[in-house]
């Protein structure tokens, strides 16, 4: 669906990242995890095309005015990197912005009796959140947050709160042990049991290391990715991925936003 | 004042307005349907089809420019027997003529493909693509010579009776020989613009911002180009001219209008809004409406010069 | 780190750095001599100047576009004698090579001018303008013909030693093939690209939006067809390349340089703000000590394909 | 000069007419009624170009934050007809712009013994208030404003408060007398006596009645014109208009940005 949004708050989370909260209609609330949302931060050409985020939170709340009906929303958390999040950075509460959503498949929680590990790094962490949530409704949760510093490591009292076990790893050592989320991961999963599943998130050097230890343990990995979009629903062909059995002469290309951006592992060529 | 009226006839297939969604910006229709209504447009041009599917090119594809952007995509597409299979139960049950755009790299693979496509009932028309810079081995020599162009319509003709448009590449000297070399093979109307050869670096990388090096520049930034294009061709060429490039409001449909466009094609304003093609209409409408016009087909090439 | 090396020679012209003034967007150099300091870029290129003085196009002349500007200024310009006379006494005060931009209506009025420029020692070089779009008789047709091109710039070379930098059109089919015929004719460099010919319409007038019909269009909009004809142009033909459209930052700059370009001219940008093409020296030396690059000149035509 | 302006107030004076408060530094106390400047309403490239308008007034101000030195100012008058003024109406306080200024040449008071008469159409009385101020402090000064409707008519109370003769006409009758400001100005005229001096500014069918209206009153008569713009300082040409000699062989166009906006009418071909 398509939607003009109101700003409810815009705030830093930590430096270069913020969380906005958005209004939007009833159904948005029924967004799955993995889900994104493509928001046209500023009306005119500049930027021209809109920018996709994923959907780290919904919900309801009441607005202060007396007597209004309660108001649904939806929240992003996104790293400022350039004009669009630069503009989307600069928006005041009761800014409007236009919002298509929810796009994409998002992630499949799968079989609630298996042990759920969450591996995010950096920005990575926006779609995995909201799929925490749902998921420790039902199943044990573990998540691997990782980030270059203290700083890109978000939201680790958000995990904890929801009761999550919650590994963390910096590449400098400012937060949580000091070394790659990957290793982290590895090293708890050798010494795992019974069945699990990965749901991944964050740089694709990253999730191309994940994606090979679960194969390499015989564990259901999802991956979360990115690409440049233009439609975000499937029409433009500009956000493909090779699917697994790409050829030139066969092509098996994937498109990011609409047959992703969740994909299982196994389903992509990592080349 | 009563209900202006919007439609126009272009080579010979009748839409209900002149605003007609460009090719490889709309999907098949389909994918649009849940942010407009399809039968508030005047047509829905497909995705450049081949006689094999198309693998594209690698990415990164896409990127924003200022006023605009630039997509290498390669004319991916399913081919034609897919489309088919999966593409046209969909455009059956709306009624709005379906126009399938189409590309090959030999003449002879044009011909094949008209050939095929003319058996297709729900297919109103065909535009044939001789203008994708994207694409190595074919197409874009037929975009700039005109002989070679000459051909290509020649023999789409030779073997269909389903109207014909031409897709005209803007990376050319001089745009009305094409459009002319067009018209003596027998089109039945023009499209332009195509998208313009363009490029970008990464600085970060020193590497092209797209994998395939080059891309076609498309959105408002080419609109003056393309308005320019339109301009010459439709003051020098009998044949309808559909125009194409950078429009985004009524307005700038009106503007192609006046410089002699019988239709218009909305391309990239499809990505900054889904439901840009309906609200364009509307625009134009209400335009129309409002300065006393009845019948926007006494606006075409109407320019005071 | 030390402080980069910002200094290109093209065609035989030392530049303190690569960032020039494009003709016809500074004047001649004293209108902006408040806002920048004029020895802080590496040359000014003077308004495009003919034999006797011109009287330009009608108004409207100049048009903003989605991410650009049309212009049909119509070459208005003092002249040969009133630019000895009136421009070139400031122009010797400041420490920047003069480059004068000509043209013609024939090629024997590029060779009168040609030759009496030669005779100003204040001017470092020249560059021919065989590729404005908005003068009717003359210009264009030496635009878009490379044989045409190279009579107007050899002879141009026969009466003059001053280095020269002919300026290309974009509005060609193929520019390398224009790029070659002028190196043929023994230009010393080449500058690409001239503003690419567009048009806008005034709908509640319904005249053209310009008194001239159509004008040239530059800013950043046309940027990514710039890069993609300095890169084809670099990589084809062996003179150096000043890359000129849509330039408004120092990152804008370097990426013409990865594509090839020795310099850059800055245009557009100078009206967005009046200091540009020296803010634009100073980001791109930011660049290069940020990244450890000591010279710029090792970055030329370096892009990763 | 260039340089950044907050904004100090931006409010609407009329419906569609809005003045805006810039802060300045001191040598814009020194710009000379009738010079304008050309503002950057937003970073980025959509406006693209700059947009002129006039000085309405300068002066300074004492800001409230206890212990602050005393801030200079100018105010723009505006009328908000496309997008740049969309813009620019939708600035905040505290908001900045990117200014330059004072540029072109500005009305010449003339001899202060002279009466002198302002005539202003619609957005045209955006360079007179300014020019008033100076003009009362030693002459007689009558001001004449015109447009379409009653809410076209600016700053009336302005020029009263001046103590200024002022009359006013509208096209619909609903301010003042049913007219052409030119009408009521030729009337008035025909009575005068001594030496006068016309100022004015406003839509160009107007400034020609007006030209015309004093050529034949053997009145000197200065005109602010309007051309669109890109550079506004001498340099692109695109601003141009004909002087009054003006031939295709012996052209003579000024322009207007660094000649004018001012120009005495009899300078100029009136076609
Ligand atoms: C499905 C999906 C979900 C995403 N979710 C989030 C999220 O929740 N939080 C978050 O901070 N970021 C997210 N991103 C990345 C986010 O879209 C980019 O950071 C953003 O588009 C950058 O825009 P910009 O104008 O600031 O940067 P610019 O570099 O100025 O953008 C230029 C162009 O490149 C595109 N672009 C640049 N970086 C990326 C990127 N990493 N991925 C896709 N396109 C890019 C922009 O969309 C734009 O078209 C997501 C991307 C995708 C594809
Ligand atoms: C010397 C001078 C002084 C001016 N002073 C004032 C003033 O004090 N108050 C005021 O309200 N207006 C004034 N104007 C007119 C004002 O510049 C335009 O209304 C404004 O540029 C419109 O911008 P826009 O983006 O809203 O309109 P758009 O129509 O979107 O603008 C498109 C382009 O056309 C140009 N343009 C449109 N209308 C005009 C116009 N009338 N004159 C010049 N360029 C135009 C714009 O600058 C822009 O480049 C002045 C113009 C000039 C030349
Ligand atoms: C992503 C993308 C894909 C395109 N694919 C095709 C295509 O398959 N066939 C074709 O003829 N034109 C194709 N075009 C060109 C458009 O149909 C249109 O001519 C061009 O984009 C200019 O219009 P616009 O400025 O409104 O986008 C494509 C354009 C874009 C942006
Ligand atoms: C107002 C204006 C006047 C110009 N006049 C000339 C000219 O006299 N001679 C010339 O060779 N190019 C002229 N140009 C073209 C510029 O020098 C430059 O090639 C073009 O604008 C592209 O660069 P840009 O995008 O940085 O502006 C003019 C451009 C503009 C906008
Ligand atoms: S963004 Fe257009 S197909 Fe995915
Ligand atoms: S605006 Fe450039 S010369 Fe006047």
């Amino acid at each position: 669906m398509q939607f003009k949004s109101m700003v409810v708050f815009n705030v830093e989370i930590s430096p270069g990242y913020r969380r906005v909260r958005l209004t939007a209609p009833r159904a948005m609330l029924e967004a799955r995890p993995g889900q994104f949302v493509m928001l046209r931060v500023r009306e005119g050409i500049d930027p021209l095309l809109r920018r996709p985020f994923c959907v780290f939170d919904t919900g309801t709340f009441s607005p202060e005015y007396p007597g209004t009906p309660r108001q649904h929303y939806f929240d992003v958390l996104y790293r400022v990197v350039g004009k669009g999040t630069a503009i989307l950075a600069a928006l005041h509460e009761k800014d409007y912005v236009d919002v298509l959503a929810p796009l994409g498949n998002g992630f499949d929680p799968g079989d609630p009796r298996e042990e759920k590990i969450l591996v995010g790094g950096g920005i990575g962490l926006a779609p995995l959140y909201y799929l925490a949530r749902e998921l420790v409704r039902k199943s044990r949760v573990t998540a691997f947050i990782g980030g270059r510093r203290k700083e890109d490591v978000l939201c680790v009292t958000e995990f904890e709160q929801l009761g999550i076990d919650t590994y963390v790893a910096t590449d400098d050592g400012t937060l949580g042990t000091r070394g790659l989320v990957t290793e982290v991961l590895e090293e708890n999963l050798s010494g795992g049991e019974g069945s699990r599943a990965v749901f991944a998130c964050g740089p694709e050097p990253m999730l191309k290391v994940v994606a090979d230890i679960c194969r390499r343990n015989g564990i259901r990995c999802q991956v979360s990715l990115e690409a440049h979009m233009a439609c975000g629903m499937g029409a433009c062909l500009g956000c493909v991925v090779k699917g697994e059995s790409h050829t030139e002469a066969a092509p098996d290309y994937r498109c990011v936003c609409k047959e992703g951006p969740v994909f299982n592992a196994d389903e992509l060529s990592w080349e | 004042m009563r209900k202006p009226d919007l439609s126009v006839k272009i080579a010979g297939i009748a839409l209900r307005n002149p605003v007609m969604t460009a090719s490889g910006t709309f999907g098949y229709g389909e994918e649009f349907a849940e942010y407009l209504d399809l039968e508030k447009i005047g047509a829905i041009v497909t995705k450049g089809l081949s006689l094999r599917p198309r693998a594209g090119n690698p990415m990164p594809r896409i990127l924003e420019t200022p006023g605009g952007m630039l997509n290498a995509i390669g004319l991916q597409n399913v081919g034609i027997e897919a489309f088919l299979e999966k593409k046209v139960p969909f455009l059956r049950t709306i009624r709005t003529p379906v126009i399938v755009n189409f590309f090959g790299n030999t003449v002879e693979e044009y011909a094949a493909l008209a050939e095929r496509i003319d058996t297709i009932p729900e297919v109103a028309g065909v535009e044939i693509n001789i203008s994708c810079p994207n694409v190595r081995h074919g197409g874009i020599v037929f975009g700039t010579d005109p002989k070679a162009a000459w051909s290509v319509v020649r023999a789409v003709r030779d073997v269909t009776i389903k109207p014909i448009i031409v897709k005209l590449s803007p990376n050319v000297t001089d745009i009305v020989e094409m459009a002319q070399a067009c018209a003596e093979a027998d089109a039945d109307a023009l499209s332009l613009i195509n998208t313009i050869t363009g490029m970008a670096v990464d600085l970060k990388s020193r590497r092209p911002a797209l994998a395939n090096i080059t891309g076609g520049l498309s959105g408002p930034a080419v609109k003056p180009i393309a308005l320019r294009m339109v301009w010459q061709v439709a003051r020098a060429v009998k044949l309808p001219v559909i125009g194409i490039g950078g429009i985004t409001s009524g307005t700038d449909a009106l503007e192609f209008i006046l410089a002699g466009a019988t239709a218009v094609q909305v391309g990239t304003a499809n990505f900054m809004s889904p439901g840009a093609s309906q609200r364009i209409a509307e625009e134009m409408e209400k335009w129309l409406r409002e300065n006393g016009v009845a019948d926007v087909k006494e606006l075409i090439g109407t320019l005071r010069v």
